[in-house]
């Protein structure tokens, strides 16, 4: 072992920061997010939400990527921030109109978005933790029927309790965001966190007990305590998903956060590969557009002179059945779940 | 009281005859089917559309239509997954199952279809001061009869034995000369059987078809799936018979507090799942050794 | 897909009648772009559906008759597939290519995320049948309507009619799953015991979002059975509402069912074989005996585009909007969102194919109207009679 | 007192299976053990209990003294102890030098002494050609040197190996012999080796336990184990055969 | 006539090239052995044969016709049975369940139970723990049912990917002695092994493995020769065949 190479602290086949690693997606992420968002209006919206999605989907990178626990629990700690930032910034009048039943000292509060989001991420987090304590003590698919247990347990208590929400309602006038850059700034951020706590030690760590826990254990790692930190810092990004997406419609409700939504941001992370953070990119980046171009379909496209238009309700036969497809072609996902990488184009077969 | 507890007998037969279905699926394959619930809808779908041919050519029909869905689910979707993960294939089977979800919607739209399979079977025996409608006693005699076979099947016959071993390691199974493939498919056919048995009772109980017509029940039945017993008939069948019948327990006795049944269900389960991680019944405890 | 509807060369009779504007049509350059982002997939299009085709109907009437302020009506209608996030999107691009007016789904918490893009845009925005007041100022939306009839007068009709009919004891069943359902049986039961009724029991029930009932009803059908009611009033929608229904009858339960728009259809009712005695009330009758001309009319033509016969009555709902839209357009001499608005909350008792309808600045959704009175009998429909609220209840 | 890893009057049943019945076994600092016995003996059953994953029914296992009985395994490493699987066990995914980095990750070790480390074990064990693939698709017996070279980057006090040999040729262990050697003398660790290869043991190790049936058998000089009367009737049979073949 | 003959035939893992112009000759109860290094190809090569590892080029011929690009399940079906390294038994079933499975490939489907019986008979472990799950046998037992599984189907050629992997002293000896019955009643038998000693005493040939090539054929003779063995080992000195 030449000794300049242990001085430059690079053991080949070890994990390391690598700047290409984390400022590759984040380019891609602001420059499509910039470029797309400049198309038109309908494109700013696509953006807006495409980015609280990512944002979701990271969160849930972080902690199924690394933990290889399958959890559907992080939509309950999106619901949690959804609520609590729309709690937190809806007009007062609005909720003497709708949300009747609301706890009392909860009706008077009004604050701006960003003291919110920062709330909802610490609630979102807290209840992550408090959850998690008893959640991951589990594994494999006990684990995954906990975490949707915890997912129907909120859609319930949020879809029926009036005194902390509109119950079965949407919950409207959310204050919206005013531009764009501010979801940038959000997105660019988590991808920064879920990169570096990725390839921390406990990131690091984490990923052995996925391989293979009881041996991780023989090494020192502590399998429930990696895994309640990581899902605690899941949760804070969940819940910070969720209130951007309020804030981007305008509304939330219960069922915002429901299956489909489970589902979708679950589809984008394995479509990318759930095992990095640009996998969580390229996923949410992939199902996005499939789902735009057949939109567009739908709409009517002409192509060479030929108008091509899809009927109703096929948009989301041809999505799933793309789902799927892309599930048999690469199992391990769109980027073999491999970091970002400027050698290797992210389609090269594993 | 007594009414209560034969209204959870009855609620929880079809759970558990749902998880049988789900358990099979799942025990012999790990693959967590979201997708079964669209085997429990083409089989009302095809009880309602072929009925007027009389109830038993339309049974027929069914079963025959459930196994063959079940056979494309597996040729199409599920053989060719065959070395992924977990998340892979459950998120693979939820795609199939909005597949077909807006399939059956294109085909039979979105307004429910309405029918009358076997009517006979809304009628009540009474006893005394208590009731109990004919279609759950018809419900619970066939998950006990479907439950016997199957156990017997994967247990004891040379079939079953290669179907368990295909599922734990498929690759060494082919080195004895399992073709795992086809075993593998076996297990595919009976599970849309037991679909189509889950539709026949639902439809009766229901009345109408909808796209959606198999989600609850699948979501809660691979809940008790689980719950029940990883890897277990007897366990699968169990758990979703605890499931469905703690639904109506839980119903009569939160009275006005009705709408957070599903909360008080699903924290139950949760606590389940912490002091029992291997399910109710791990008898036949798949334990790792280091 | 998207579809567009111009005119065709024929006239017909206008329907606009008192309020037409003075001015002449300038001449138009393009023609006013109707936007739907309403769900024609999804568990929310068996009611979106049919209102938008009574609204491509009314579209091409409208056009016949010389559109309006002397354009035409241009259709896009892209589906919004039930999502509420969808609708938004899609809200957002059908404004950003121009339209005036913006259809939204049947349901306002589905909606609400798309009413809330028109409102921001300064585009009125209609959902052609909620049945919430809260579609309007309530929920911040100056811009919003609903053509629909809201609860607090169905519920009133329907506790008004079965209390003349059936007396003073009356069971609610309430499906605690939607909004819509919750409202029905408050106000139920807020004005049965305004009449000087009795609630003897109310045990509650829910669906599933897939639209089954989410636990068994036996407990609770004992419990009105037990209360042995004169009537009850069964606060749901299908398929959960017929699963409560079939319980109902199942459980000996035979007293006379009351229910709303809800319960609206034969497309139920094979999960209730042979059903009797129950009532429901909605928008007008489906089933070829509406006494209302224009309400046979609709749902000829209606017949001619889809060759389907209508499921619901809930229809006349998107022919209507287009009248309104028509009628508030010509008063208000443009298309501008607020102006419409406003042109909107002067109506008072318009006769319109749902009926009278009355818009004020507080209340955007009708509640006086008089709604059509349904009974089933042996599995068949018939039309009782026509009713408006004596009383509606608003809180 | 001696530094020393003892399982002291280990008992351990499964239901009815008696596997382990008041056994003794100590590892001085600094020394290396064989534990010999057939197979089903319960030398890896010994080998879980002292490493946290079972428990026994009775007795003791504590390291220098400190008690560490009712610990989890992860708590035991950081006591100090380390060890190596029967079946390998190593991070499929992961490569072959994260694979042995992780050992010093998990105890704690800074990142830069954790990489020397590491680089040092890989290229004792003769893995530098395959450090940057990934560790599922290493042959059989690299694989077996990869979950030694995890092992020992953690700079245990004792090191437990269950069968590092297996699967290594006659003419690879004598490379792993000195590569024990160099780790024994370096870190001044105690050693407990598992192995059915007789000639190993009794190269590397200066004291051995021989377990039969759950108890134990000898105790004592490695040569003498050879020769003992129980030893060759209970397990090594014609001795000579599992060492230099020649099959009479 | 060979029972197996393989030509020039290469293997790997994806884009992986792994085995380079392997062949082998094995004639009806004959018994070839093959050692070589960690990492030479040993097990490629026999999974190559047994159709669980994709052979990109070359011939396969066993009991007259083409094997090559077969399914393992057929293959094993036309009498050539492997025994995995590390084992490769059905954790979750029971040893039984596990001896039973080794059935499937049987030809003759009479005497399975006199099969199983006589299997039961030699490794007297798989007697006592015959319900037990068989994943948690102890390390050696596991090794023991799986030579045994794959005794059961009584194939014409049997290959055996380091089955002393984890026996104890007095086992191997029981596994080799079984060996040489089969090989005497007419089985053919390929064994890769790293005690190269054990194994070319018995082999009447034993093919020396290095990266991915076969680098020399040793006889019985040979073996005795240290010198030679570890110039074939390591390559130094005249390896080419
Ligand atoms: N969890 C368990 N449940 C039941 N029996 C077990 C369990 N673990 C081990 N055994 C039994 O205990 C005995 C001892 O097993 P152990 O693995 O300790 O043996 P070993 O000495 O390591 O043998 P080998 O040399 O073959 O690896 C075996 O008979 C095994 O079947
Ligand atoms: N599944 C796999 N994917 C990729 N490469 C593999 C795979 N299996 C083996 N290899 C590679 O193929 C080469 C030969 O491996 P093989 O297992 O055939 O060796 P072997 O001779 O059996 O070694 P050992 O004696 O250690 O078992 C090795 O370099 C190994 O890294
Ligand atoms: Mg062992
Ligand atoms: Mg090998």
């Amino acid at each position: 072992m030449s000794d300049d190479l242990l001085r430059s602290n690079q053991l080949p086949g070890v994990t390391r920061f690598k700047w290409q690693q984390l400022l590759g997606p984040i380019v891609v992420v602001v420059a499509l997010s910039y470029v797309v968002s400049g198309i038109s209006v309908t494109f700013t919206f696509l953006t807006e939400g495409t980015l609280a999605l990512l944002v979701m989907v990271l969160g849930l990178q972080v902690f199924i990527g690394n933990s290889g626990v399958l959890s559907f629990g992080q939509s309950a700690f999106a619901m949690v921030g959804g609520f609590a930032t729309g709690l937190l910034t809806v007009p007062v009048k609005i909720k003497e109109n709708v949300l009747d039943e609301l706890w009392e000292p909860l009706k008077a509060i009004n604050m701006g978005i960003w003291p919110s989001l920062v709330i909802a991420v610490v609630i979102g987090a807290f209840f992550a933790f408090l959850t998690g304590l008893f959640l991951m003590r589990l594994s494999g698919l006990a684990a995954g029927i906990a975490t949707f247990a915890l997912l129907m347990v909120a859609d319930n208590v949020f879809f029926n309790w009036r005194l902390i929400g509109p119950g079965p309602q949407v919950m409207p006038q959310v204050p919206k965001f005013s531009f764009v850059d501010e979801s940038i700034i959000l997105a660019v951020i988590v991808m920064v966190v879920v990169y570096l706590i990725g390839i921390s030690r406990r990131g690091r760590l984490l990923r052995a007990t996925r391989e293979d826990p009881l041996a991780a254990r023989a090494l020192g790692a502590s399998v429930w305590r990696l895994r309640v930190l990581f899902f605690t810092v899941s949760g804070g990004i969940a819940a910070l998903s969720g209130a951007m997406y309020a804030h981007h419609s305008g509304a939330v409700s219960a069922r915002d956060f429901y299956l489909g939504f489970t589902f979708t941001t679950l589809a984008m992370l394995v479509i990318g590969g759930a095992t990095s953070m640009w996998g969580a990119v390229v996923g949410t980046i992939a199902v996005t557009v499939i789902g735009q171009i057949l939109l567009e379909f739908e709409s009517g496209v002409t192509i060479g002179g030929l108008e091509i238009t899809l009927p109703n309700g096929v948009r989301g036969l041809v999505i799933a059945a793309a789902l799927v497809a892309i599930l048999i072609w690469r199992p391990k996902g769109l980027t073999g779940g491999r970091e970002f990488s400027l050698r290797l184009p992210f389609l090269s077969r594993p | 009281m007594i009414q209560t507890i034969l209204d959870a007998l009855s609620y929880g037969g079809i759970y558990g005859l749902a998880a049988l279905g789900i358990g099979l699926v799942f025990g012999v394959m790990r693959l967590v089917n979201f997708a079964h619930g669209e085997l429990i809808a083409i089989g009302a779908y095809l009880l309602i559309v072929t009925i007027d041919l009389g109830l038993p050519l339309s049974i027929l029909i069914a079963v025959t239509g459930t196994a063959i869905l079940a056979l494309l689910m597996e040729f199409g979707v599920f053989k060719r997954l065959r070395l992924a993960g977990p998340a892979v294939l459950l998120i693979a089977s939820f795609g199939v199952s909005v597949f077909l979800q807006r399939f059956y919607e294109i085909i039979f739209g979105a307004l429910p279809l309405s029918g009358q399979i076997a009517p006979w079977m809304a009628g009540v025996i009474e006893f005394g001061d208590t009731t109990i409608t004919r279609g759950s006693v018809v419900t619970i005699i066939l998950a006990l009869v479907l439950l016997s076979a199957m156990w017997f099947f994967i247990e004891k016959t040379t079939l079953g034995l290669q179907i368990r071993a295909a599922s734990s390691d498929f690759q060494t199974a082919r080195l004895l000369g399992v073709r795992s493939n086809r075993v593998i498919g076996a297990a595919f056919v009976f599970s849309g059987v037991l679909a189509a048995a889950v539709a026949f009772v639902l439809v009766t109980q229901r009345g109408s078809v909808d796209p959606l017509f198999g989600v609850n029940i699948t979501i809660l039945a691979l809940v008790g799936t689980v719950i029940g017993g990883l890897g277990s008939l007897q366990g699968a069948a169990l758990g979703g018979f605890a499931v469905g019948a703690t639904i109506s327990l839980l119903n009569s006795f939160l009275g006005n507090y009705r709408v957070y049944t599903y909360t008080w269900l699903f924290i139950l389960v949760i606590i389940v799942l912490l002091v029992r991680p291997g399910g109710l019944i791990s008898n036949k405890a798949v334990k790792e050794r280091v | 897909a998207s579809t567009s509807d111009t005119a065709d060369e024929a006239t017909t009779e206008a329907v606009v009648e008192e309020t037409a504007s003075e001015e002449v049509a300038a001449e138009c350059t393009e023609p006013i772009i109707v936007g739907s982002a309403m769900a024609q997939t999804g568990f929310m299009s068996p009611f979106d559906v049919p209102a938008l085709d009574t609204a491509r109907i009314a579209i091409d009437k409208t056009n016949a008759a010389g559109g309006v302020l002397g354009c035409q009506l241009e259709l896009i209608a892209v589906d919004s597939e039930t999502n509420p996030d969808k609708a938004a999107q899609i809200a957002t691009d059908l404004i950003s290519q121009g339209a005036q007016l913006l259809l939204v789904t049947c349901d306002y918490d589905v909606n609400a995320k798309a009413s809330q893009v028109a409102q921001d845009a300064g585009v009125l925005v209609i959902a052609p049948c909620v049945g919430d007041t809260i579609m309007g100022p309530d929920a911040g939306l100056t811009l919003g309507f609903s053509l629909g009839s809201a609860v607090p007068g169905e519920a009133a009709i329907m506790a008004e009619w079965a209390f003349a009919e059936f007396g003073p004891k009356a069971a609610l069943f309430k499906d605690m799953s939607i909004k819509y359902t919750q409202n029905q049986c408050k106000v139920f039961e807020e004005r049965w015991t305004q009449l000087g009724g009795e609630i003897v029991s109310a045990p509650e029930f829910s669906q599933t979002p897939e639209g089954s009932l989410a636990a068994p009803v036996t407990a609770q059908v004992k419990e009105i059975k037990d209360s042995n009611p004169d009537v009850v009033a069964l606060c749901s929608y299908p398929g959960g509402g017929a699963e409560a229904a079939a319980a109902l009858r199942a459980g000996g339960v035979e007293t006379p069912i009351v229910s709303g728009f809800g319960m609206d259809g034969a497309f139920w009712l094979g999960a209730v074989p042979d059903l009797s005695d129950f009532y429901f009330v909605t928008y007008a009758s489906v089933f070829g005996d509406d006494p209302n001309p224009k309400v046979s009319e609709l749902l000829a033509s209606y017949k001619d585009l889809t060759g389907n016969d209508a499921a619901t009555s809930g229809l006349v709902t998107g022919a209507s909007t287009i009248e309104a839209f028509t009628l508030a357009a010509e008063k208000a001499g443009n298309t501008n969102g607020v102006d419409l608005a406003a042109a909107l909350e002067t109506f008072n008792n318009v006769d319109l194919t749902a009926g009278p309808t009355s818009f004020s600045p507080e209340l955007h959704v009708n509640v006086t109207r008089p709604m059509a009175v349904m009974q089933i009998q042996d599995g068949k429909h018939s039309f009782i009679e026509y009713r408006a609220a004596e009383q509606p209840i608003l809180n | 007192m001696t530094q020393k890893l003892e399982a002291a009057s280990i008992v351990k049943s499964f239901g009815a299976i008696h596997v382990l019945e008041n056994i003794t076994v100590t590892v001085n600092k600094g020394e290396v053990v064989g534990l010999l016995g057939p197979n089903g003996a319960g030398k890896t059953t010994l080998v879980n209990i002292i490493a946290g994953y079972e428990t026994q029914n009775s007795g003791t296992v504590s390291i220098d003294g400190r008690n560490l009985d009712g610990l989890t395994p992860e708590a035991r490493t950081h006591a100090g102890l380390a060890r190596t699987f029967q079946s390998g066990r190593l991070f499929p995914e992961l490569t072959v030098a994260e694979n042995v980095v992780l050992g010093a990750i998990g105890s704690g070790i800074s990142t830069k002494k954790a990489n020397r480390r590491a680089a040092e074990a890989i290229e004792m064990l003769g893995l530098t050609a395959v450090q940057s693939e990934p560790a599922a698709g290493l042959s059989h017996g690299l694989s077996r040197l990869a979950g030694l070279a995890r092992a020992v980057t953690s700079e245990p006090d004792y090191l437990i190996m269950d069968e590092p040999a297996a699967g290594l040729n006659d003419h690879e262990t004598p490379a792993l012999l000195s590569a024990l050697d160099n780790i024994r003398r370096e870190s001044g660790c105690g050693m407990l080796l598992i192995e059915h290869n007789v000639g190993l043991v009794a190269a590397a190790c200066s004291r051995v336990f021989v377990l039969a049936s759950g108890e134990l058998l000898f105790e004592g000089d490695p040569q003498d184990a050879l020769v003992d009367e129980g030893v060759l009737s209970a397990y090594l049979g014609d001795a000579t055969m599992g060492l230099h073949g020649g099959r009479s | 006539m060979n029972l197996l003959s393989v030509r020039d035939l290469h293997a790997g893992y994806g884009k992986v090239q792994v085995l380079y112009n392997g062949h082998i000759d094995v004639e009806p109860g004959e018994l070839v052995g093959i050692v070589g290094p960690n990492g030479a190809g040993k097990s490629t090569f026999l999974g190559a044969l047994a159709g669980s590892v994709r052979a990109s080029n070359g011939s396969i011929d066993f009991d007259g016709a083409s094997i090559k690009g077969k399914n393992p399940e057929d293959i094993v079906r036309l009498g050539l049975a492997m025994v995995p390294e590390g084992r490769a038994i059905f954790t979750d079933l029971t040893v039984n369940e596990n001896l039973r499975l080794g059935l499937t490939g049987r030809r003759e489907k009479s005497g399975a139970q006199r099969a199983i019986d006589e299997v039961m008979d030699l490794f007297p472990v798989l007697t006592t723990h015959k319900n037990h799950q068989a994943g948690l046998l102890s390390g050696g037992q596991q090794q023991q049912l799986a030579i045994a599984r794959a005794l059961v189907s009584e194939p014409k050629l049997l290959l055996l990917d380091e089955p002393s992997l984890g026996l104890s002293p007095t086992v191997i000896q029981d596994v080799f002695g079984v060996l040489a019955r089969i090989q005497e009643q007419g089985t053919a038998i390929v064994v890769v092994e790293q005690r190269a000693h054990l194994v070319m005493s018995i082999a009447v040939r034993t093919l020396v493995m290095r990266e991915g090539h076969i680098r020399a054929t040793l006889s019985q003779a040979d073996a005795q020769d240290e010198a030679k063995l570890a110039a074939a080992y390591f390559g130094t000195g005249e390896d080419r065949e």
